[in-house]
């Protein structure tokens, strides 16, 4: 549902906006992953279920970054818009994918400090979202 | 004959002027009478034939006794009066797809109202 | 007692109920006798019947259909003569025929003896 | 069984019956993006499936008249195959939303795939259609979907800001960072959600099936009037849980794990069992109601033999129609297209889709020679009459939202 949308040319305004829209929907993912987790590590989750919304947002994460990289930065200034988000929408998704492994093998300890890890990229994609 | 050949067909009046197409067939039913349990008799009587497409006709407006709603019923009554409904003793002619009445235009429309 | 019915309202694309109660089909269409007074003779069903009133291209498609699955290669519909009526009304129209006997059912015989009956657990 | 009894079980039936895919989905989705700012539509949804099926549900019983024999009585051979053709091709995209619903409730609760779940819910499917007894799938799967109710008690767990609800939903605005035309997409498939043309033409159908005539109309209305309003509360449940949870987080709802999760935070695992017991009845009875009535409408166009009460052999095409349509949604589920994307464009074209069927179930509803005196009353004329012009505003403005908003991205 994410995918999709290839817009080729547009203008740094449009760009900005789309670097936004990407680092809002990071937000949430990351968010539903986190929450899930979280029920998880609580013993209000079952473990099924924990893995389904963490693995969602995994495959939606990637999604996310693919299509904000197939949008072609029109001017100097959006390439470097772009180096920065990528790299903290970059650590959000490989974070996820950590989480994922994590819930997978039951690990415990290793969710949580995922759990951390992701708590502190979301500061980062939400500054990412507010700066564009 | 069948009746998907009558439907449709255009109407000319007595002075070759076309008043519409069938869009429906009247008749006059016969149930079975006493005890017996078949035996319907069904006589074509007339048609019912206009310019306009028969929604409001077919929908039950102007030959069923509808009870609403508003606005629908009103705006079909309306269109209904300029349907006409001819006599097939005035049927003159059939040729498929025409059908020669035995008046003019102006006998039904005021025979209508 | 007579009284007064239209072909669309009450004839045509009525349901067709046979003896034993079965759902036979739908008035397709009606057919009438010649001459200055005709009369209703039988109502006609099935895809011969239905293809020339749906029209167009997809009428004929149904139409060859329905020959198709017409014994010899009769376009003629399937015939309910009007005189095996017994009532009509908003229900449908009743005939005092079986439905086994009532001549509609060719594709469903078809669909009954190549499909239905060879899935486990249809009878 | 006493009669309160089997009155209870009548209205149980239709809140699980009203309920499936469509309200899950969009109700998560709305409560998620939109707080409770889009209650209005699941109560005019909720009103107009009331009206609508109560309407058809008299009809059936007084007249003897299913949905597709009016439609085909009034609409005439042509214009009525047109509209069985496009009620059938939405139906088979309900079915397939539904049937993709059930296998990723499988998935959710086993880890498996939903893909190697979908020939197994088909074919379960198709078997409760090929077998089971109407009133068995009615009242069986109406209960276990009432598992559901969970929603409403995680509701009162979370101790949300009552007030906040009510405000959001009384006073509804576009959320910031919202367009307006993708907050009426998502109104569009709320109230589409609630109004489904299969569950009328079910519930009508089912009347035949189980011999309605007058007198079982007082129960009927029930069943309609009390029945449905309820399920129409349990979707507001399951968009007001979201709203607490959800929104804050911003999450953006795609997937059905995401909507079990306010309820995880409510009511932990035993929670969470019923919302699977109650997901899986929901979308599995919807999914059988829905093969059923593709069977019904196309029976009833042609004038075949229809109907559970006949054993397959006695409605040989009924249920051949029956095989085809779940063969053709499972296979159109296999493609891997995401089965969210196909249930909220299935609900937003099924509120597109209505007028096609309402209309000809309310011309019926008027006829004082089939009705006699259980004819259309001012009341129910009124709330007919405005419920057809909203129908016809929602069928107009459908496609051009579907694609302002290329399906509420």
């Amino acid at each position: 549902m994410l995918a999709g949308c290839v817009s080729p040319a547009i203008n740094a305004d449009g760009y900005r906006g789309k670097v936004s829209q990407s680092a809002k929907k990071m937000v949430g993912l990351v968010n539903a992953a986190r929450l899930a987790a979280q029920l998880d590590l609580d013993g209000k989750m079952l473990h099924t279920i924990t893995d389904n919304v963490v693995t969602d947002a995994e495959k939606d994460a990637q999604s996310v970054l693919s299509s904000l990289d197939s949008v072609q930065p029109p001017d100097e200034s959006s390439i470097k818009l772009r180096s920065n988000a990528d790299d903290v929408l970059q650590q959000a998704a490989s974070q996820l994918a950590d989480l994922r492994i994590a819930v997978r093998r039951r690990d415990q300890p290793s969710m949580r400090s995922t759990l951390g890890d992701l708590g502190k990229t979301l500061a980062d994609v939400q500054h990412v979202q507010d700066v564009t | 004959m069948r009746a998907t050949e009558l439907l449709g067909c255009e109407v000319y009046d007595a002075n070759g002027d076309l008043i519409g197409h069938v869009h429906d067939l009247r008749f006059e039913a016969r149930a079975p009478s006493g005890r017996a349990k078949t035996g319907w008799q069904c006589r074509l009587t007339g048609i019912a034939c206009g310019k306009r497409a028969p929604l409001g006709h077919r929908l039950g407006y102007g030959t069923a006794d509808m009870a609403g709603p508003w606005p629908l019923s009103v705006i079909f009554r309306r269109r209904r009066q300029r349907s006409l409904e001819i006599d097939w003793t005035d049927v003159t002619r059939f040729e498929r797809p025409r059908i020669h009445l035995l008046h003019g235009r102006a006998y039904y429309e005021g025979d209508a109202s | 007692m007579t009284r007064t019915m239209w072909a669309n309202r009450d004839l045509l694309d009525r349901l067709l109920i046979a003896a034993d109660g079965e759902h036979v089909g739908m008035v397709d269409d009606l057919e009438l006798s010649d001459g200055p007074a005709p009369e209703i003779t039988a109502l006609l069903s099935g895809p011969t019947a239905l293809g020339p009133r749906v029209g167009g291209r997809l009428g004929s498609w149904w139409l060859a259909v329905g020959r198709r699955l017409r014994p010899a290669d009769d376009p003629y519909p399937n015939r309910v003569p009007f005189a095996q009526v017994t009532t009509i009304n908003h229900r449908g129209i009743a005939v005092a025929v079986e439905s086994a006997e009532v001549p509609t059912r060719r594709l469903r015989g078809w669909v009954h003896d190549k499909v239905i009956d060879r899935i486990p657990g249809s009878g | 069984m006493t009669r309160l009894m089997q009155l209870t079980l009548g209205i149980v039936t239709a809140i699980g019956g009203f309920v499936d895919i469509g309200n899950l989905v969009t109700s998560g989705i709305a409560g998620a993006r939109f707080g409770m700012s889009l209650t209005w539509a699941i109560v005019l949804g909720t009103i107009g499936m009331t009206v609508f099926a109560e309407m058809a549900g008299r009809v059936s019983a007084v007249a003897g008249r299913a949905v597709f024999h009016a439609v085909r009585e009034r609409l005439g051979v042509r214009t009525a195959l047109i509209n069985m053709v496009s009620s059938t091709v939405l139906n088979l995209l309900t079915l397939a939303a539904e049937l993709g619903g059930v296998s990723l409730v499988l998935q959710l609760a086993t880890g498996v795939n939903y893909l190697i779940w979908v020939p197994i819910v088909g074919l379960f499917c198709w078997l409760v259609v090929w077998r089971l007894p109407f009133s068995l799938l009615e009242n069986v799967f109406g209960l276990l979907g009432l598992a559901l109710i969970v929603f409403v008690v995680a509701l009162f767990r979370l101790h949300p800001d009552w007030h906040g609800l009510w405000h959001g939903a009384s006073h509804p605005s576009v959320a910031a960072g919202e367009g307006i035309p993708t907050y009426f997409f998502y109104a569009v498939s709320v109230f589409g959600a609630c109004l489904v043309p299969y569950q009328v033409q079910f519930f009508s159908s089912g009347g035949r099936e189980e011999h309605w005539n007058e007198k079982s109309i007082p129960d009927m209305r029930m069943n309609a009037i009390i029945g449905f309003p309820l399920g129409g509360l349990l979707s507001i449940a399951i968009m007001a849980v979201a709203v607490p949870v959800l929104q804050p987080l911003h999450v953006d709802v795609a997937h059905l794990g995401q909507v079990t999760l306010p309820v995880a935070q409510a009511a932990g695992v035993a929670g969470l069992a019923f919302v699977l017991l109650g997901f899986f009845a929901a979308t599995f009875a919807a999914a059988a109601e829905c093969t059923l009535a593709t069977g019904y409408l196309i029976s009833q166009y042609f004038g075949w033999s229809w109907g559970k009460s006949h054993r397959p052999a006695q409605a040989p095409r009924f249920h051949l129609v029956c095989i085809a349509c779940v063969i053709a949604a499972t296979g159109f589920i296999l493609t891997t297209v995401d089965p969210i994307t196909v249930t909220l464009v299935s609900v937003v074209l099924g509120a597109a889709a209505v007028p096609l069927t309402y209309f000809p179930v309310l011309m019926v509803a008027n006829d004082r020679d089939y009705m006699g005196r259980h004819v259309n009353r001012a009341f129910s004329n009124t709330l007919g009459s405005v419920f057809l012009l909203l129908m016809l505003i929602t069928s107009v403005a459908t496609l051009p939202l579907l694609f302002i908003t290329k399906a509420g991205l």
